[in-house]
């Protein structure tokens, strides 16, 4: 049978019970967010000495998802594997949703919410990396939506070209994305590095995404996936996760080596709760055991163990973006090198961010609204092929 | 050149059974032979834009059977089928029946050859618009894509050669730069209320005035066609017919009876109740001055609030969303909707740019942006008029054409309501086109 | 192919319809009518703008402008302030001198028309 | 047939082109009757010496100044004060017995600021005698500023100010981020900033503010004949604010 692309009923009581799920946690996150309009950021768990929390770190995770899916509808678009095919629709769709997310997480992070559709446009500042960003992040959600249109009518040509520059520009997306940190002045962000490494976590995150979602979503509608074409995003995964390791031990190695970073690494490497995430979470939860059962011959071609894989990979990802944004702010300034500040009006040394309920509640609220978007997404377009061989198995 | 027998046209020049008529003068010249001369020209013309469809047809009439809005007295649109394979171009043009169809399309979804005669009559109905123009080349520019920027130029120059004379001619009129109680933060500062308004009615008035001459064209086909000899029946006296048609209008009740398209009903039921509440806004508002029941503090702009301007709201969300729904359906069922020309694109697109460029300027005005705001004032305002402007041209036009041939057809009582006409003595005779 | 009953069940909803949409669109004729010969307390477009008191003669500008541009006035004046250092004679402030009340003058119009302008928030004006 | 197209589309854009730019014009012509903006301040650049031998350290006059002055958010949570002046103890090198200094910290008005840098509304911004400001009417709350200051002396409205001392000044809504500018209104007008006077009053005279561009300005001479830090200079920010004694 020739496969073909159709969208899912969305009749049954699991997809109804699911939509109203995902409805409350939005409205959830909404009221959370009307309860920060009104009283203002305190609310949250943000101080002066900690200007950015959860939202960004979610942004820049949401954002990092949708370039990694997208790359994933790359290998047909632009390298022409034609047996990912099935799954390209799914992926740019979803790319877009996470960059909708991504612009949610950071417009609901503003103090001033009711300015941010006018000032920005209106007094553009090439210099920033605020100002840029939305344009790469509104640009990829046009390409995106062209992309789609692409797909959905089997533009042949078109389809090459775009997901060439979606490809293209999600690179940008991404760098532009590390940038905002790796070009600011703080200790633990400066890097040059961290563009680059951004999108190397991008990629493996928006695979592990995608491996996730593919598996769960084409079992709970009862169709067909070849095991292979999972398992060789499995090992595609794996090769992304072996440029974070890199890139992470570059980074950190370097920060150790120079005495003049030694004590900011140190605090990075061993200085409290984002030290457990970096350990714990990305670099043994979140690389070493998926990179453990992904090589290992028996595990990594079993569809169970490249999933489990992938979730640990989503999660670690998640920590890597939470100990980008946060040690980078609590760790002081080094305003008096060779002195200490002991007494001063506001906390000078080193901080504590602690997460608070209505940041976790507009976390969790963008992310339903997207949820939402996707689940309509599925009964409304045709998303879904009727199943997902590789083309040598056909009857 | 064809020389052929049956009478293709015996609805136009001895249809109704008059009373009193002399049935054997009529049956007598219907035996006359009439000489065809098929414009080849316009025939292909018709059969290209309508997809290749219209030499598909055999004359069977499943078409005037499926149609719901086809009757004894007012047959359509098999003899506008047969005479556009023939290519009786001034017969089809000035046919006002072209008028009463609503392209639901039930016909070219239940026609056996797939002639389409719902696409076909539609693009009929776009030669008859260019066809009464006048000026007959602003009518040939209106319809050609690359027309765009000139159709949109001519508004944008008139309105900027307004903001020019402005002072000049405030001076000189001695109208005062004072809106009287008025208040503050309204577009009226900067493009005042009287200059809009007069040039908005010039322009307005130009396109009644050209429209004149084909809706006078149409009445009189009309008349041909429902009076034979030229003694024409009267059902009903015009204001009552006008009345009937107005209606019609406003119930939409033949476009309620498309079995094949029934969301086209309700989109276009959207567009026109937006554009006709927008239209009762303007109104309001443009008549204030001289309006008895406003007295003195008249404040302008409205309060969010204000029913006038919930009225609007309303209307111009209705207007954006019937514009998009049309958008989608033409998209997405392209069968049951039919072909889409730039006819039909330029003038959704139009109302579309209009209201949304309508809405712009609200937003920007709450949110307080100088000048932005009075930029997209300035938008939307080229766009309205270019909407007046070619009223006459483009789609638009079939308010009035529309308006007109349900008019003459309750006028002669060719419609449900008229009283029954003898009509046997016609249709008995063989070929009922 | 639409049946007899359909059309005449068609025709009947349509007309409901149209009656009902023909009714919203005469809503706001009502409530201007109303607000016509209904005699005070209906009509909220009343406006009331209290006058400063007599030993004051002069606004920075005609009465007219200031009626529709102050806004911008004020608008273009901050930006000089805040951007160029420019501090003049007018500013939100010396308003008061004339315009007391906020709410007997201010937020007469603001209201009339739907506008919260922030200014209010951050700068003092009764 | 083809040219006469080419024509009519070409001709219609320019129509549409001119009378559009034409019409632009004149709807954004000012009507407050302003002219381009004054370039008056750009021969000056303000700059300010801070001599902490002479700040008493249980003294906190120039503190309370500000905080009327500029109605400066106090909520007593140290977490969402906000202080554009601020005074901390610093100890040169390790253990308990190293001396203490007082210091006091504020926006240094670089000449570089990375706050303005990254503002993606210009709203932070370097006016031209070098006052680093914050215009509050279009700051949107992104609090990027905040990351790229230094100096940790920008701060954020976390939440109203309820306070509202200094009526002809105006408070912050909450959700703007703000810092010291240096008394911007009183500069222009001729008068020194609150905290200068407040410290000469109490007699310390510890304060100084004045034109670094004026090579006979006092605090030229200062900054030429005394020895005077900066804050970490070497960011290459260039900041203005200079002390004596530290």
């Amino acid at each position: 049978m020739e496969m073909h692309f159709e969208s899912i009923d969305g009749k049954s009581r699991s997809y109804q019970l699911l939509l109203i799920v995902l409805a409350a946690f939005a409205i959830a996150g909404l009221v959370a967010t009307w309860w920060v309009i009104k009283e203002g950021i305190w609310v949250t768990g943000m101080t002066n000495r900690i200007p950015w929390g959860l939202q960004i770190v979610m942004a820049v995770y949401y954002i990092g998802l949708s370039a990694g899916s997208l790359v994933i509808s790359g290998l047909y678009g632009v390298f022409g594997k034609t047996e990912y095919k099935p799954f390209a629709r799914i992926a740019v769709y979803l790319a877009m949703l996470f960059l909708v997310a991504g612009l949610l997480s950071i417009l609901t992070d503003q103090g001033r919410m009711d300015r941010v559709f006018v000032e920005p446009f209106v007094y553009f500042n090439l210099q920033s990396m605020f100002s840029i960003n939305p344009i790469l992040y509104i640009g990829h959600i046009l390409i995106c939506v062209v992309y789609l249109w692409a797909l959905f009518y089997e533009k042949k040509r078109l389809t090459t070209v775009i997901a060439t520059l979606a490809f293209g520009w999600a690179f940008c997306v991404h760098s532009g994305t590390g940038a905002i940190f790796g070009f600011g002045a703080r200790m633990l962000y400066e890097s040059p590095l961290l563009p680059a490494s951004f999108v190397a976590a991008a990629m493996a995150s928006g695979t592990a995404l995608m491996i996730v979602i593919i598996v769960a979503l084409f079992k709970i509608t009862n169709r067909h996936v070849d095991d292979e074409l999972v398992l060789w995003l499995g090992r595609f995964l794996s090769v992304c996760l072996l440029v974070v390791v890199y890139f992470l031990f570059a980074e950190n190695a370097y920060r150790v080596y120079v005495v003049e970073l030694r004590k900011a690494a140190m605090y990075y490497l061993f200085g409290g709760f984002h030290s457990i995430l970096f350990w714990g979470g990305l670099v043994i939860g979140g690389c070493f055991i998926p990179m453990f059962i992904l090589f290992r011959k028996r595990t990594g071609s079993s569809v169970r163990w490249v999933v489990f894989a992938a979730v640990l990979v989503d999660l670690g990802v998640l920590c890597e973006r939470y100990v980008i944004v946060l040690p980078g702010l609590t760790h002081p300034p080094e305003m008096f090198p060779g002195m200490r500040v002991i007494g001063s009006p506001i906390a000078e040394g080193y901080v504590n961010y602690a997460v608070s309920v209505p940041e976790i509640l507009q976390a969790l609220g963008v992310l339903a609204v997207i949820g939402l978007m996707f689940a309509a997404g599925l009964k409304i377009f045709k998303l879904l092929p009727n199943e997902a061989r590789i083309s040598g198995q056909h009857a | 050149m064809v020389e052929t027998t049956p009478d293709l046209s015996h609805r136009s020049q001895g249809a109704p059974a008059l009373p009193g008529a002399d049935m054997s003068s009529v049956a007598a010249r219907n035996a006359r032979p009439i000489r065809i001369e098929p414009d080849l020209d316009f025939i292909r013309s018709l059969n290209q834009r309508a997809g290749n469809a219209l030499k598909k047809c055999f004359q069977c009439g499943t078409c005037s059977a499926t149609c719901a809005l086809s009757s004894d007295r007012l047959p359509i649109p098999r003899k506008e089928m047969a005479w556009a394979s023939w290519g009786m171009k001034e017969r089809l043009l000035n046919d006002p029946d072209l008028w009463l169809c609503y392209q639901c399309n039930d016909c070219s979804t239940s026609c056996p050859r797939g002639a389409r005669p719902g696409d076909v009559l539609a693009v009929v109905r776009q030669e008859a618009v260019i066809h009464h123009a006048f000026p007959r080349f602003y009518g040939e520019w209106a319809n050609q894509p690359h027309s765009i920027p000139l159709l949109l130029g001519i508004p944008a120059a008139l309105l900027t050669l307004a903001l020019v004379l402005r002072a000049p001619l405030e001076n000189a009129l001695g109208i005062s730069r004072s809106l009287g109680p008025r208040i503050s933060y309204s577009y009226s500062n900067v493009l005042p209320h009287w200059l809009l308004n007069t040039l908005f009615l010039l322009i307005a008035f130009l396109a009644v005035l050209c429209m004149i001459r084909g809706v006078l064209r149409l009445w009189c086909s009309m008349r041909t066609t429902c009076a034979g000899d030229g003694r024409a029946l009267r059902a009903k006296g015009f204001l009552a017919s006008l009345g009937v048609a107005l209606k019609s209008v406003l119930a939409h009740d033949r476009f309620s009876k498309c079995a094949q398209s029934r969301s086209r009903y309700w989109s276009h039921l959207a567009v026109f109740f937006g554009f006709l509440a927008l239209s009762l806004v303007t109104l309001w508002v443009i008549t204030a001055p001289y309006n008895p029941l406003i007295q003195g503090n008249f404040v302008y702009p409205f309060s969010f609030w204000n029913p006038w301007k919930l009225l609007a709201n309303l209307g111009g969300i209705a207007l954006v969303g019937g514009c998009l729904w049309m958008i989608w359906d033409r998209l997405r069922n392209g069968e049951e909707a039919g072909v889409s020309t730039f006819f039909d694109w330029a003038l959704i697109a139009t109302l579309l740019a209009a209201a949304l460029t309508g809405f712009m300027t609200e937003i920007l005005h709450y949110v307080r942006l100088e000048p932005h705001r009075h930029l997209a004032y300035f938008v939307h305002l080229v766009l309205v008029g270019a909407l007046f402007l070619c009223l006459p041209y483009t789609k638009l036009a079939h308010i009035i054409y529309r308006t007109a041939a349900l008019t003459s057809a309750a006028y002669y009582g060719r419609d449900s309501t008229g009283p029954a006409m003898r009509v046997q003595a016609t249709t008995s005779q063989g070929m009922e086109v | 192919m639409a049946s007899e009953e359909t059309s005449s069940g068609g025709g009947r909803r349509p007309a409901r319809l149209t009656v009902l949409l023909i009714v919203l669109l005469l809503v706001p004729f009502a409530y201007s009518v109303v607000g016509r010969f209904v005699p005070k307390g209906t009509a909220s477009d009343e406006v009331f703008l209290e006058r400063p008191p007599a030993k004051y003669k002069r606004c920075v500008k005609g009465t007219d402008y200031m009626r529709y541009h102050h806004w911008e006035l004020l608008r273009e004046t901050r930006e000089q302030v805040v951007r160029y250092g420019i501090r003049g004679e007018i500013a939100l402030d010396r308003c008061r001198e004339c315009h007391q009340k906020r709410e007997r003058f201010c937020d007469q119009c603001h209201s009339a028309v739907s506008l919260t302008p922030d200014c209010f928030h951050c700068h003092y004006y009764p | 047939m083809e040219r006469r197209d080419l024509l009519k589309t070409a001709g219609g854009t320019f129509l549409a082109a001119t009378s559009g730019v034409y019409a632009f014009r004149m709807l954004t012509a000012s009507s407050a009757g302003w002219t381009s903006p004054d370039r008056q301040l750009a021969s000056r650049r303000w700059g300010m010496v801070i001599d902490l031998t002479k700040c008493r350290p249980e003294c906190t006059a120039c503190l309370d100044a500000c905080r009327t002055e500029n109605n400066v958010a106090f909520h007593g949570d140290e977490r969402y004060d906000i202080h554009w002046i601020r005074k901390a103890k610093l100890r040169s090198g390790e253990g308990s017995v190293a001396p203490e200094k007082t210091m006091l910290l504020l926006c240094n008005h670089c000449d570089k600021p990375p706050c303005a840098q990254v503002c993606p509304v210009q709203a932070t911004y370097r006016r031209q005698d070098g006052i680093v400001i914050v215009d509050h009417h279009r700051c949107i709350g992104c609090r990027y500023c905040m990351i790229a200051c230094p100096y940790n002396a920008r701060f954020f409205n976390f939440k109203d100010n309820e306070e509202w001392p200094n009526k002809a000044r105006p408070k912050r809504s909450h959700g703007v981020a703000e810092a010291c500018h240096l008394c911007a209104h009183r500069l222009d007008q001729g008068s020194m900033p609150a905290c200068v006077e407040a410290c000469d009053r109490g007699g310390s005279g510890a304060l100084l503010v004045g034109d670094l561009s004026d090579p006979g300005s006092e605090i030229s001479r200062v900054v030429e004949q005394t020895p005077v830090k900066r804050i970490r200079p070497d960011l290459g920010t260039d900041p203005k604010v200079y002390y004596v004694g530290l």
